[in-house]
């Protein structure tokens, strides 16, 4: 995201690590190819590679013609992005170019030889929020605003809500999308719309939500990033999701040759591919010791394997009573 | 459930602030015979500009004016395109709106490569009370100063009359001693000022931080309710207010279980298609301000 | 006082407009220089992958015309219509509900041969472009309503209803994501050079062009609707239909820019997605505009912007700089071209030895304005 | 360049103290057609300047410049001997510059008030109260009958004129521009404003008078100034010119106007000898070529037209007098097609057109021409494109090709006939009234019509133009073409009409035979002072 910064720091990066190249079809500030970019940038400072990028190619011909260009002339050991409303031609630039390492996010099946895929599985780090919003509301009335019922975020909220049953059967989980990945404003009178119906904890999968727990002085659960400082005083905790681990597996596949394998469960929190951030007792109202004890103790059946989130992608209704369902 | 009516109408004055600042700019701006679409591109404009001065200066106070600043600026850029070089009005708005969000989003992306800052102070609504009074000083002012004071100017002084000559007739202005050029460039001047306010109110106010696309359209909204209203002030607010209201409902209801299955799409649809209805069945000719579109040059 | 004024000129000869797009094109790079450094690139690299680049490599070229290809359409479409006085903004709209009617027949009648295919999914898009036209040209012809509003609230709309497919009965079936399946293969527009990028749907937009620049300028009806644009009175006294006549412009445009949206399913996106309108019905204004309503400067205004567009995206991508740096430089070269095809009206004369009749010193010089 | 005497010397004015206002080696190009060169001219205290001159002579251009609504590329300006720079209007009017210009300049969705009040307002507050009395004050000391509360778009041109006249009036000034102010006045009004003028005068107001009308020059100039192709042809005394050579002068090496033009324009008293106007129709009643009946049209609420019935015979021209806004323009929009009737019945050659569109119309034989040039044509098209417009089936060929030759040929051949001053390719709007109007002539008549509709066919046209169209409307009706012909200019009625037919409030007040109609029995019909 640092405009020209980035390009000079990869020319001081060891001159023999593998060049990794991140295609992005929206602008670097939406939070999902944020979380990429700051992982290929975190490992570009570490010297494990050299890292270029280009964002904002929303349609496929600019997403086929980036690849092409850099396939072609830039001579890449990798090509990292999303492929997101591009498939078609990401695919086919994939094939053309077999010895290049292609990790795209997506929701189809890898592509033999060269083509794998990712994803952010954060349903492990969601179930865990909606324990905490389930422990925490006193309405029993909890709200979650998303983008769009697309099926990564479907299982988020899903889990969530699965999660929140858990700690409270009688909870009652109103779900609403505000179908864009910006307009913070739109999303903010989602979230004031949820609080009119009685929420007191809100899910943020979107910006602007929080804005709007603070001002009515419930918490809030962030998303993606630690939120926690946007408002230290209703930020409960965050869904953060960790693109590292992902980032080796391909810089992996650089040297040991490309393969066309399902990244997806590098995303999963056993393996540090994302997690829930520390929880912040000193919101309003704080957190009882027995919740976070119960968050914790599912927390750690998470990592040694004995509790696995259900992955549920089908598009949560408007309104869903925890109990009922 | 059923729907919470106070908070519906609070959330409508909300929703429907920057409509109406910016609105009512627009409506100043097109009095003068100019079509100005650079409007989305201003409030986008107001509002970076607003947020970067209060993340500065920490004041919200000085984020304002420093949007209002820059909407004069702006102002006078659209000025000198449409006034001083009669350019073509479609293309010096669009142009100028591509280049406003463009650089806005340039300038972001140099200085907060990545992380989202949040302004240390916000406007914060007057009071809690209940949620129709539980408004910005923003909106207050929008409703209980802005509007009555610009239908007044319009109606009553001769600041509006030279306004609506211009915009009604080069010659006649002309004849009468009115500078076309300078009456043009004062209401671009002004109402972009008044736009930028619209779009810094959501940066401001509303969410105390800056994202990409935080006007996301609403300019155009804007446009579509000036000529909707014909040009009047009244009815710009009573647009701006159907189509918060019903932005506002579609809100309420998408949570609603009785409309779980009912599309999303079909209720976000609904302020646009509102707005429609309306006019089509009370907005027959429309009659432009005589000199719409017309760049002035005098012999 | 100045030794010269500025005059009107009568009609500015041709070449001066390819001089003021030379002029506009320096005045660009000399007002984006800063930001270039800024964002820590050395400008004169940065312009030559801006403008030169792509035009200079044949790979190049063909990205160029490709990314003209919509922009082709929406730009004759909404000269068709502003020709005829009649505001059409919603060729964004138009063009999406296009897509929308190509992969309709793309999906339910997805294997059809590439015979039958092609023609119907054209046609398919010009019926939907010309449906989302419908309503406001109605409203407009019935009661008079005002097609400016009508026809840009849509845009919105017709989003919604894209996404509103791709949520729910076009969710692709595989990946469950908000993009619907890929289009029967019968309905590919292919390659024009075979192994090229540039797809028939660009040669379709240069027929259209031509057939535009046909009737605009050779036949009656092309008479017609300059005079409904240009005075719909006068129009309507030489016993011109001027509300037939923008009726049908207005549907024509629609249909124009349903078929664009036609040609990029079926040439490049070949599945529907939601954003697979960069936002080409809003450039189609500039482009028409910019290119005098007149087909052919509509090719070349969506030329030099497809040039740019694509020449922005190899900077960003090559010298690492944001990509909001390459809109920064089209929007400028957008409004500097406008303004200096304007200047074009305008040339220095030397002024003539000012008589006075009492030696009083002439008082004209600061009365000049241009 | 002007014969003989500088300007200014020998005049009144400048005998003592310097003239009011003098313009000194003005010249203005636009493009590269010089509209004022190195002209010269003044006006001194209460003396009356006329300025004669043909269509796009220069006059217009030349007051604009007196008023800074143009700035001239060289010459200079002096008030009272000094110096000024007149950059702008508002300068002007501070200088005691009136002005009233030839194309109205009016605000349509404002009130006779508001338009009046617009040029002192301040930018606070304003007080219509006060504006609404001056006007009213002003209206009856100029006797000029306006009601001060109707919004312009609602009144008719001769009203619009009136307005500008009150604004020009309304506040005090040393120096009153009028540019063709009487070209759309009734007799009535014609006087009120002469009489103003004169009072005026005699309080030591310096008045610029420009005109096509000689008589009225002749009435009220005590100089005459002649502009020539932009350039000051002839400046003289008003003692010693008569009309014709002034005609002459005007146009220059062209042939004196004929007797019909030089009687219309009062030089000679009796109607010019050699029209012969029943000529045409010895042969018994022939059946009308257009017979209306109760023909009525309701324009919000109010019958506009109100049981209008007429006929045309073959080589008739009928002449509709009436004050502007009694239903003239409604008449000839529901003859023309562009106004659809509320009731009544059309037939042209006994063919019911009453619910025909225009281009029907067109084809049985109806030739229009308006009183409102600038909406019959389109100003941004070229005259070759204008004149086809009518006849666009004409000139295509098979697959809706327009026959771009043909067109060009119809528009060369035109031209020459009707001696219009103009290539084929330039655009309209760049035509003086004078050219467009011969445009408009020979579109209507190309087409060899039945019917003419000719709606103030020499509203502000120039001598030659003048009795140029009155020559050719003569020329139709003896070929057998009924005329329907709409005017204000009694002048022009008396000269060609063979019938007359007088429109009040949208009825026909009377009818008589050119014979026994005279201007003051006209006049008292249009004005509802007698019954027919
Ligand atoms: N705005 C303009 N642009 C270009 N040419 C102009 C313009 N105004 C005037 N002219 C030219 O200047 C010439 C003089 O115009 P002007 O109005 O002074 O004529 P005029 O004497 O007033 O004619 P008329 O008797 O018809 O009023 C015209 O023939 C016209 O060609
Ligand atoms: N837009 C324009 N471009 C070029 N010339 C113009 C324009 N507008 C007016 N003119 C010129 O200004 C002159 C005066 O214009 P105007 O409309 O007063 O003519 P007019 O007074 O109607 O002529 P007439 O006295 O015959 O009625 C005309 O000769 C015309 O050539
Ligand atoms: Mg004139
Ligand atoms: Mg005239």
């Amino acid at each position: 995201a640092c405009g020209g910064s980035t390009g000079e720091e990869s020319e001081t990066a060891d001159g023999d690590a593998p060049l990794v190249y991140g295609v992005f079809a929206t602008p670097l500030e939406e939070p999902w190819d944020g979380a990429i970019h700051a992982a290929l940038a975190e490992a570009a400072d570490e010297g494990e590679i050299r890292y270029q990028h280009v964002d904002n190619l929303s349609t496929a011909d600019a997403m086929e013609r980036a690849l092409r260009d850099i396939a072609e002339n830039e001579q890449p050991d990798a090509i990292v992005g999303d492929a997101f409303a591009a498939e078609d031609a990401v695919r086919a630039v994939a094939a053309d170019y077999p010895d290049i390492v292609f990790a795209f996010g997506s929701g189809g099946k890898p592509q033999e030889p060269n083509f794998s895929v990712f994803d952010n599985w954060l349903q492990d780090p969601a179930y865990l929020a909606g324990m905490l919003a389930g422990g925490l509301t006193e309405s029993d009335t909890i709200g979650v605003v998303g983008a769009m019922p697309i099926p990564e975020v479907n299982r988020i909220v899903n889990a969530f809500i699965a999660g929140a049953t858990e700690t409270n059967p009688d909870a009652t989980v109103k779900v609403s999308f505000i179908n864009t990945f910006f307009d913070p404003a739109a999303a903010k009178q989602a979230a004031q719309a949820h609080l009119s119906a009685g929420a007191d904890v809100l899910f943020a999968e979107r910006d602007g939500v929080i804005a709007a727990a603070e001002e009515a002085d419930v918490p809030a659960i962030g998303m993606m990033v630690d939120q926690e400082e946007e408002a230290p005083g209703h930020v409960a905790t965050s869904l953060i999701w960790h693109m590292r681990p992902t980032v080796d597996a391909v810089v992996a596949q650089v040297s040991d040759g490309a393969e066309a394998v399902d990244l997806g469960e590098y995303s999963f929190m056993k393996v540090g591919g994302s997690e829930l951030a520390e929880l912040n007792t000193d919101i309003v109202g704080g957190i009882p010791d027995d919740l976070v004890a119960a968050v914790e103790d599912k927390e750690a059946q998470i990592m040694d394997g004995s509790f696995v989130t259900p992955v549920d992608e089908t598009t949560p209704a408007g309104s869903v009573d925890a109990g009922g369902k | 459930m059923s729907i919470n009516l106070l908070a519906l109408v609070g959330a409508t004055l909300t929703i429907a602030t920057p409509l109406v600042w910016a609105g009512i700019g627009e409506l100043v701006v097109e009095r003068s015979g100019v079509l100005h679409l650079g409007i989305e591109g201003v409030m986008y404009a107001g509002a970076f500009v607003g947020f970067v001065a209060a993340l500065e200066s920490g004041s919200p106070w000085v984020g304002l004016g420093a949007a209002v600043v820059g909407g004069m600026v702006c102002g006078a850029l659209m000025a000198l395109l449409t006034v001083g070089l009669g350019l073509n009005q479609h293309v010096s708005g669009i142009g100028l709106t591509l280049l406003l969000i463009a650089v806005c989003e340039f300038s972001a992306r140099l200085r907060y490569a990545g992380e989202r800052p949040r302004l240390a102070e916000k406007f914060s609504t007057l009071t809690d009370a209940n949620p129709v009074v539980a408004q910005y000083g923003l909106t207050y002012v929008a409703f209980l100063a802005l509007a009555p004071a610009a239908w007044w100017v319009l109606r009553s002084t001769g600041a509006g009359f030279r306004l609506r000559a211009v915009g009604e007739s080069f010659e006649a202005a002309d004849v009468a001693g009115i500078s076309v050029r300078w009456t043009r460039t004062w209401a671009l001047v002004v109402g972009s000022a008044l736009m930028a306010v619209g779009g810094a109110f959501l940066t401001l106010a509303v969410l105390g931080s800056f994202t990409i696309d935080i006007i996301n359209g609403r300019g155009w909204v804007c446009v579509a309710l000036v000529i909707f209203a014909r040009w009047r002030v009244w009815p710009v607010v009573g647009g701006a207010l159907v189509f918060a209201a019903t932005d506002a409902l579609q809100l309420q209801l998408a949570i609603t279980s009785a409309f779980a299955d009912v599309p999303r799409e079909l209720m976000l649809a609904l302020p646009y298609l509102a707005v429609i209805a309306a006019l089509a069945v009370w907005g027959r000719a429309v009659c432009y301000p005589a000199t719409y579109l017309r760049p002035y040059e005098r012999g | 006082m100045m030794p010269v004024r500025i005059a009107l000129r009568d009609t500015p000869p041709r070449w001066t407009a390819a001089a003021a797009v030379a002029v506009a094109v320096v005045l660009t790079l000399a007002l984006t220089a800063v930001p270039i450094r800024l964002a820590g690139a050395n400008p004169p690299a940065a312009f030559e992958r801006y403008l030169l680049t792509p035009l200079t490599s044949g790979h190049g070229l063909q990205e160029v015309l490709l990314t003209a290809t919509p922009l082709i359409f929406t730009g004759i479409a909404v000269a068709i219509a502003f020709r005829a006085g009649y505001w059409n903004i919603g060729a964004e709209g138009q063009f999406l509900a296009g897509t929308v009617g190509t992969t309709a027949v793309g999906l339910w009648l997805a294997d059809l041969p590439a015979a039958i295919a092609l023609p119907l999914g054209l046609l398919a898009g010009a019926a939907g472009g010309t449906a989302w036209a419908l309503l406001p040209a109605w409203l407009r012809r019935r009661g008079g309503i005002d097609e400016v509003v009508t026809t840009l609230l849509l845009n919105p709309v017709a989003l919604l209803v894209v996404q509103g497919l791709l949520n729910g009965p076009w969710r692709n079936s595989e990946s469950g994501f908000t993009d619907s399946d890929r289009v029967g293969a019968g309905y590919d527009l292919g390659p024009i050079l075979p192994g090229g990028r540039v797809h028939w749907g660009f040669a379709i937009a240069l027929v259209v062009a031509a057939v535009a620049w046909v009737v605009t300028t050779r036949t009656a009806t092309g008479l017609r609707i300059r005079a409904c644009g240009q005075s719909p009175k006068a129009a309507a006294f030489s016993g011109i239909a001027v509300d037939r006549i923008q009726w049908r412009c207005a549907l024509a445009s629609g249909a124009v820019a349903g078929l664009g949206g036609a040609s990029q399913v079926m040439g490049v996106q070949h599945q529907l997605t939601a954003t697979i309108s960069d936002g080409y019905g809003y450039t189609g204004i500039v482009v028409a505009t910019l290119g005098g309503l007149s087909a052919l400067g509509v090719v070349a205004v969506a030329l030099l912007l497809g040039d740019v567009t694509v020449g922005a995206q190899n900077v960003s991508l090559v010298l690492q700089v944001p990509t909001q740096l390459g809109d920064v430089f089209s929007a400028l070269l957008l409004l500097l071209v406008l303004a200096c095809l304007a200047g074009r009206r305008y040339r220095l004369v030397r002024r003539p030895p000012p008589r006075t009749a009492d030696g009083a010193p002439p008082r004209t010089e600061r009365r000049e304005r241009s | 360049m002007t014969d003989g005497t500088s300007p200014g010397l020998d005049t009144p004015a400048s005998a003592g103290d310097p003239p009011y206002l003098q313009l000194q080696g003005v010249t203005k190009q636009y493009g590269s057609l010089v509209a004022n060169d190195d002209v010269s001219l003044s006006v001194g205290r209460g003396e009356v300047v006329g300025l004669l001159g043909e269509n796009g002579a220069g006059k217009s251009t030349l007051m604009k410049v007196a008023y800074g609504l143009v700035r001239p590329d060289t010459g200079t300006l002096s008030l009272d001997g000094r110096p000024r720079t007149l950059g702008s209007p508002r300068e002007a009017r501070a200088a005691g510059i009136g002005i009233v210009t030839q194309e109205f300049s009016l605000v349509e969705t404002m009130t006779v008030t508001e338009n009046v009040a617009l040029a002192t307002m301040p930018l606070g507050r304003v007080d219509l109260a006060a504006a609404r009395a001056r006007v009213l004050s002003t209206l009856d000391e100029t006797g000029v009958d306006l009601d001060p509360d109707a919004p312009v778009e609602a009144l008719s041109i001769g009203e619009r004129q009136r307005v500008e006249i009150v604004k020009a009036l309304v506040h005090e000034c040393r120096i009153l521009i009028l540019d063709e102010p009487t070209a759309v006045l009734v007799p009535q009004d014609v006087e009120a404003l002469f009489s103003t003028v004169t009072r005026l005068r005699s309080a030591g107001l310096g008045v610029l008078f420009v005109s096509h009308k000689l008589r009225e020059v002749e009435r009220i100039c005590d100089r005459v100034v002649v502009l020539r192709r932009g350039r000051v042809v002839a400046e003289r005394p008003i003692g010693d010119v008569d009309a014709r050579t002034l005609a002459a002068l005007m146009m220059g090496d062209a042939e004196p106007p004929s007797t019909a033009a030089a009687g219309a324009l009062g030089a000679t008293d009796e109607p010019a000898p050699e029209e012969q106007p029943h000529a045409a129709r010895q042969d018994g009643p022939a059946r009308p070529r257009l017979a209306v009946a109760d023909l009525t049209l309701v324009r919000s609420g109010r019958r506009v037209l109100d049981d209008v019935a007429l006929e045309v015979g073959p080589g008739e021209i009928l002449g509709v007098a009436g004050v502007s806004g009694n239903g003239q323009t409604e008449l000839l929009e529901a003859l023309a097609g562009t106004a659809t009737p509320s009731g009544g019945r059309i037939e042209l050659d006994g063919h019911d057109i009453t619910g025909a569109d225009v281009p029907a119309r067109l084809e049985r034989g109806l030739g229009r021409l308006t009183e409102d040039r600038r909406a019959s044509v389109v100003g941004t098209m070229t005259v070759e494109d204008n004149l086809v417009l009518e006849d666009l089936a004409r000139f295509t060929r098979r697959a809706g090709l327009l026959d771009r030759g043909a067109v060009r040929a119809h528009a060369e051949e035109l031209i020459a006939r009707y001696a219009i001053r103009a290539r084929p390719t330039d655009r309209v709007a760049t035509l003086s009234g004078g050219n467009m109007q011969k445009v408009l002539l020979a579109r209507a008549l190309a087409r060899r019509p039945r019917v003419l509709l000719a709606a103030q066919p020499t509203r502000g046209l120039d001598v030659g133009a003048y009795a140029y169209v009155h020559e050719q409307l003569l020329a139709l009706r003896n070929e057998g073409t009924g005329v329907l012909l709409i005017s204000e200019d009694l002048d022009e009625l008396l000269a060609l009409a063979d019938r007359l037919v007088v429109l009040l409030r949208g009825r026909v007040v009377g009818a008589l035979d050119r014979a026994d109609a005279t201007p003051q029995r006209l006049g008292l019909l249009m004005t509802g002072g007698e019954a027919a």
